[in-house]
């Protein structure tokens, strides 16, 4: 079966916007508040970790809606083509992998302590002892 | 700028067109004089600068191969002591790896290669591209430089604590290979960009050649995993210097976890040195078999999966190390997953010589050397893989064979049949196909003298990086010798055979080999900017069911 | 059928307890391996040879393009092949985490590797360099850890290996089902001396075993560097142990018979499950006491003042393991309502209480 | 401005603009992955010394950090806003609010340098240097190591980001770009972001929980 012929240019390249005059519309009023935005989470997330709530976990979670409101907004991730996105997205999941995977190592070591002992040469409690 | 406009001028780009009889010069007669070289943007002279520093490179490695074979003629001291052992087989790990395996493929091949298949005159970032060269032969250089100044014997993986420690000089070596990776990654951003936005009209995800589906992939790993060995790097080098402590048990630290690290880029790096090859492999059976692979998505799809799959196995190096059993266990099954995917590749290519119509060439040849090689040597890695079993087989010479097997056998062999079978359209030119058909057999067996032993070593127990080693495992070490001898000898035949070619060898045409990939559109050597128009390439590139005229025809319509 | 495979595959003797089944797994995957490659190669010479280009029909375009392997096909290959590479790991996996965690009773033998050679301090009190002496037939775990870089301890003969990592304790076990010498080599690569760095497991028979220890114990233990004097006949490590916590100011704040007071009562210490300040709850094994000694910070009991100084640097590698061993040997002194005592009567250490 | 020698193989400017801007997030991508290694590290030691990291944040300068954290997040906002006006075809708001940027930049390196300051002298140095008697722990140790890599690396990037911002604004000033023609100025703007985006993490694993 022959393939057929002459269909158009490939999907992503004719779905960007034509050039620069596209993004140029985009009000001063979004960049105000998507900054409003991030300074009230950044409080936000001060006044729970200075009141000792939700710890670690919501503190990156709120850090993690920050960044996509740089992305999408500051960024234009939004009017990105499909690739670039792709490539945020690998990089997230590259990060998630490592960081993930080298922690539970950590995290189950059963069969031995977890973390060192210094050997007896290491004189550290004598400096910090002083 | 719509499909209509940039079909209806084609001339506007001035290369004048091909019917009217001037032929435009091809890229090596384009320009003339060293400097017209040295500061091209052409990514076909890019690429055979790459080339000529590449084979030096390779001869380098080589060479310190060679005289780690005859210090292990006999189990005490041969012709050298110890510590220059030690450094000899960190630098040859050092240059095989970063000076030669990981821009062999991909910086020659794939730079010469890739735009013509996609049809492009040219990368996305040509200037990118002359820089990432000079940053290589940078790095090269202060690597070279800290080889002289002594060189380092920490292994080419500089496991902490003792790369902390070792009396030798780190600091160069270290900041060498950092540059080389920031070359590496310039590259891989070249070709992300050029496969996705450069292709030429017609060409859809599904109609990409699969050499250049298989540069894509490894330069996603090109781009997401030489940072990660930057920093791990980086930080090597700092505590060396600084003694920050950052691995140091004495403080704190803990020295398995450079070992992740290490290992996050090292394993996906393997994977950069062998998709390239699967490239070439992909291209060169289903010409000299006359038919399309028997099934292209396999080949692509498994491409990308090897390249995102691959960053999750790190941790089978690591079994003994002292990591926990339940992070071995989940490392242990992800390496089984990816291994699918290269026994997927090797059934789809056996499988393309079904009822093809098959001539028999030297770039077929390597391919038999490849296929037993890779099958035999990419299986022993599943079975390195099998946690019990690797318990014994962990730094012994069990695993030395089973990378070489995959690194000489799989790597350096596409290479040569890379060599091989782009020569006409790089060069124009044929090389004699007796002297090409004895090197590539003089390859495989020298090949297998070498490393077949080393297997047997690994089961009787000897351990890597050993200078001195009991008497019962010489014998094996002699004949190991003495293959590495005749590797080296057949791998000079298979390079002084194309080279004399270059100079005497018969007149090529443009498509000496009746592929139908994209690259053998163009004349050879091609032109400066690869195609005399903008290609139109709406066809499948492994179409054997119409005739290269026809295809030539659709190509470059009037 | 299993020593003729060894044979052919150039595999040291099987010396320990875990060494056939693991060899097992090894024919099964290497012949997999050989069969694999030379079918696949065979397959494809055959393809050329039948498949050759003959005539000038070969030089026509086809007419139709070239058959492509029926779908099910290709799925069923590749199903299959993951499901048998996932049944070697299952068994691998298994056999992996059995030849990882040690059984229950086992001889503990301390090994501190130091830039090339091995040293074995054994628990009746003496130690020796580069030769390890275990009985034949009883699971003998070596409780590891290195002076200064990482080594990793090998012995070809059981099928064993581990990293041995400074400043952490990494444990190995093997039973020797083989008497005589198994060679030792270090699998990781330590500096000059890496591959001189060699040794010997010797498995006597129960009987021979324990001659040795009989005779060595009679040996002059000067051998012992901090034993301070050994003049009592051969003091066992627990003895050693209990001399050492005398000297150095232990049983000023630890009773050995359960009554309070200023640090918890060792007696029934030893692997029992012991409550933390921050909640949870740790085993006390060997690394919790060392730990314990060198870092008293790190996990504190809950109702004990966190007042115990740091015997970092005062208290060498062998000492801490005697003192390990002399709690060991109060394991089934029963503990009395072992509360956190009134307040201290004698001076207290020197540290600074912190908040 | 004349168009580049390899412009004759895109078929316009704006496909042009586009490859520049896709390639810069792979770059992007790739600069991630260079924390993503002492991310995974700063995870492990953290899992490894639990109790003592979270005593260690505690001691940690939180002041310093907040700053710091409002001033890039201004700094990203002046920046999207300098492109926002290049394409409104404003250069001189464009190149006050690039020099604005930069100070902002220089704000958080001079807030940097007093943060470090006071580690200095409170003893809280990497590794052996470690000498700060509130925390004896090894945990603390680990955590004011992780803590000189991290940000230490992350001041490298905010350098790098000012020079870069300062060299958009001396091309602004001489009128390189124009509302129709400004890769590169984008791909300036996106690595200063990029640098706001990483301090968004650091920011929260370093003084908040």
């Amino acid at each position: 079966m022959k393939d057929e012929r002459g269909d158009g240019m490939t999907d992503e390249t004719s779905s960007s916007a034509d050039g620069e005059s596209g993004t140029s519309a985009v009000p001063f009023s979004r960049y105000a508040g998507t900054y409003l935005a991030l300074v009230l989470l950044a409080t936000g997330s001060l006044v729970l970790s200075r009141l000792h709530l939700g710890g670690l976990s919501v503190a990156l979670l709120i850090a993690a809606a920050k960044a996509i409101l740089v992305l999408w907004f500051f960024m234009h991730l939004s009017t990105q083509s499909a690739s670039s996105r792709l490539a945020v997205l690998a990089a997230v999941v590259m990060i998630g992998t490592l960081v993930a995977l080298t922690a539970l190592d950590v995290e189950t070591r059963h069969t031995f302590p977890a973390h060192t002992q210094p050997p007896p040469s290491s004189g550290f409690y004598e400096r910090s002892s002083r | 700028m719509t499909m209509s406009e940039v079909i209806a001028a084609p001339e506007r780009g001035g290369d004048g067109a091909a019917a009217t009889g001037d032929v435009p010069p091809d890229y090596l007669r384009a320009a003339s004089g060293v400097r017209s070289w040295l500061t091209t943007t052409d990514h076909k002279r890019i690429a055979l600068m790459f080339y000529v520093v590449v084979l030096v490179m390779f001869m380098v490695g080589g060479l310190f191969a060679l005289a780690l074979r005859v210090e292990l003629l006999t189990p005490r001291r041969t012709v050298m002591d110890a510590m220059t052992y030690n450094r000899m087989f960190t630098l040859h790990g050092v240059t095989m790896v970063w000076m030669f395996l990981i821009p062999a493929i991909p910086a020659v091949f794939g730079n010469f290669i890739l735009p013509m298949q996609l049809g492009a005159k040219d990368l996305a970032f040509p200037r990118l591209n002359l820089a990432s060269f000079y940053v290589y032969v940078s790095g090269l250089l202060i690597t070279l430089g800290g080889m002289l100044a002594g060189g380092t014997d920490t292994g080419w993986t500089f496991y902490t604590p003792y790369s902390d420690s070792s009396p030798t000089r780190l600091l160069p070596v270290v900041s060498g290979v950092f540059v080389l990776g920031i070359s590496t990654i310039m590259t891989g951003i070249n070709f992300i960009a050029t496969t996705h936005m450069l292709r030429a009209p017609g060409i859809t995800w599904r109609r990409i050649p699969l050499f250049t589906w298989t540069i894509y992939g490894t330069s996603i790993i090109m781009v997401l995993a030489t940072p990660v060995l930057g920093l791990a790097l980086a930080l090597v080098g700092v505590d060396h210097v600084l003694h920050l402590g950052i691995f140091d048990p004495a403080v704190g630290g803990d020295p398995v976890l450079f070992q992740h690290l290490f290992w996050f880029y090292s394993h996906p790096a393997v994977y950069i040195m062998i998709l390239p090859a699967m490239g070439v492999i992909s291209e060169v059976v289903p010409t000299f078999a006359q038919r399309r692979p028997s099934s292209y998505m396999a080949i692509a799809m498994s491409t990308l999966g090897i390249a995102l799959v691959g960053f999750l196995t790190w941790g089978h190096h690591m079994f003994v190390a002292g990591i926990s059993e339940l992070d071995a266990g989940i490392f242990g099954a992800l390496s089984m997953f990816v291994a699918v995917f290269s026994a997927l590749k090797v059934f789809t290519w056996v499988a393309t010589l079904y009822k093809g119509r098959i001539r028999l060439g030297t770039p077929l040849l390597y391919f038999f050397g490849f296929l037993f090689l890779f099958v035999f040597g990419g299986m022993t890695g599943v079975a390195v893989a099998t946690q019990s079993l690797d318990i014994h087989w962990h730094d012994t010479y069990f695993v030395v064979a089973h990378f070489h097997f995959v690194m000489v056998g799989g790597s350096v062999t596409a290479f040569l049949a890379a060599a091989h079978y782009w020569f006409p359209k790089m060069f124009g030119r044929r090389y004699s196909e007796r002297v090409g058909a004895l090197s590539a057999t003089a390859v495989f067996l020298g090949f297998v003298l070498t490393f077949f032993p080393q297997f047997l070593l690994g089961n009787m127990g000897m351990p890597r990086r050993y200078y001195s080693y009991p008497e019962r495992f010489q014998w094996l070490h002699v004949l190991s010798t003495g293959g590495a001898f005749l590797l080296a000898g057949a791998i000079v035949l298979a390079l002084g055979n194309l080279l004399v070619s270059l100079r005497w060898g018969p007149k090529a045409g443009s498509n000496p080999w009746g592929s139908r990939s994209f690259e053998w559109l163009s004349a050879s050597p091609p032109p400066k900017n690869n195609f005399p128009a903008v290609p139109v390439l709406d066809f499948s590139p492994y179409d054997y069911t119409q005739s290269e005229e026809e295809a030539h025809a659709r190509a470059f319509p009037r | 059928m299993n020593q003729l495979m060894r044979k052919l595959l150039f595999l040291p003797p099987q010396a320990s307890s875990m060494a056939g089944e693991i060899d097992a797994l090894h024919y099964v995957v290497i012949l997999t391996t050989l069969l694999g490659a030379a079918l696949t190669t065979a397959v494809a010479v055959f393809f050329v040879v039948k498949y050759r280009a003959r005539g000038p029909e070969a030089e026509r375009p086809r007419e139709k393009p070239a058959p492509r392997p029926p779908v099910w096909f290709e799925v069923v290959v590749v199903v299959g092949l993951f499901g048998l590479f996932v049944l070697w790991w299952i068994v691998g996996f298994s056999q992996y985490v059995r030849a990882r965690v040690a059984p229950p009773d086992t001889l503990d033998v301390y090994v501190t590797a130091k830039q090339w050679m091995w040293k074995f301090a054994y628990p009746d009190g003496h130690s020796s360099l580069g030769t390890l002496f275990v009985p034949q037939g009883r699971p003998v775990k070596l409780i590891m850890t290195s002076r200064d870089v990482i080594h990793s301890f090998y012995v070809p003969d059981f099928r064993a290996k581990q990293d041995v990592i400074p400043g952490r304790y990494t444990t190995i076990w093997f039973t020797a089902t083989i008497e005589g010498a198994h060679q030792i080599l270090c699998a990781e690569y330590c500096g000059t001396g890496h591959s001189t760095m060699r040794g010997q497991v010797v498995a006597l028979a129960p009987a021979d075993y324990a001659r040795w220890v009989g005779q060595a114990a009679a040996q002059d233990l000067s051998s012992f560097p901090d034993a301070g004097g050994a003049a009592t006949g051969a003091p066992s490590m627990a003895r050693v142990g209990e001399r050492v916590a005398a000297d150095r100011g232990c049983l000023r704040c630890h009773t050995v018979d359960g009554t309070p007071h200023i640090g918890p009562t060792w007696a029934g210490l030893y692997g029992s499950s012991v409550p933390l300040a921050d909640g949870q709850a740790v085993l006390a094994d060997e690394p919790y006491l060392t730990e314990s000694m060198m870092d008293p910070l790190a996990k504190v009991r809950r109702g004990f003042r966190p007042v115990m100084p740091s015997y970092q640097g005062l208290l060498q590698a062998p000492e801490a393991a005697a003192v390990v061993e002399f709690i060991k040997s109060l394991r089934d002194v029963p503990p009395a309502a072992a509360g956190p005592m009134p307040p201290p009567t004698g001076p207290l250490p020197s540290q600074p209480v912190t908040p | 401005m004349p168009a580049p020698s390899h412009a004759e193989q895109y078929s316009g400017y704006p496909r042009l603009a586009e490859t520049l801007r896709f390639g810069m997030w792979i770059f992007l991508a790739s600069e991630t992955l260079l924390f993503a290694g002492l991310f995974a590290l700063y995870a492990s030691y953290r899992a490894m010394f639990r109790a003592d990291f979270t005593q260690a944040i505690q001691h940690n300068t939180l002041a310093y950090g907040t700053v710091n954290m409002y001033v890039l997040l201004t700094s990203s906002f002046t920046v999207a806003l300098s492109l926002a006006t290049l394409r409104r075809n404003r250069p001189r708001v464009t190149l006050a609010l690039l020099l604005a940027t930069a100070a902002l930049g220089g704000v958080f390196l001079v807030v940097k340098a007093l943060e470090y300051a006071e580690h200095v002298r409170n003893g809280a140095l990497p590794g052996p240097f470690y000498h700060w008697q509130a925390l004896p722990t090894f945990g603390a140790n680990r955590f004011f190591t992780m803590y000189w890599l991290m940000t230490g690396l992350h001041a490298l990037h905010v350098m790098a980001g000012v020079v870069v911002v300062l060299w958009l604004a001396r091309r602004t000033h001489r009128r390189r770009y124009t509302a129709a023609r400004h890769a590169t100025f984008e791909m300036g703007t996106l690595y200063w972001h990029l640098v706001d985006v990483m301090w968004l993490f650091l920011w929260p694993i370093l003084y908040l929980a």
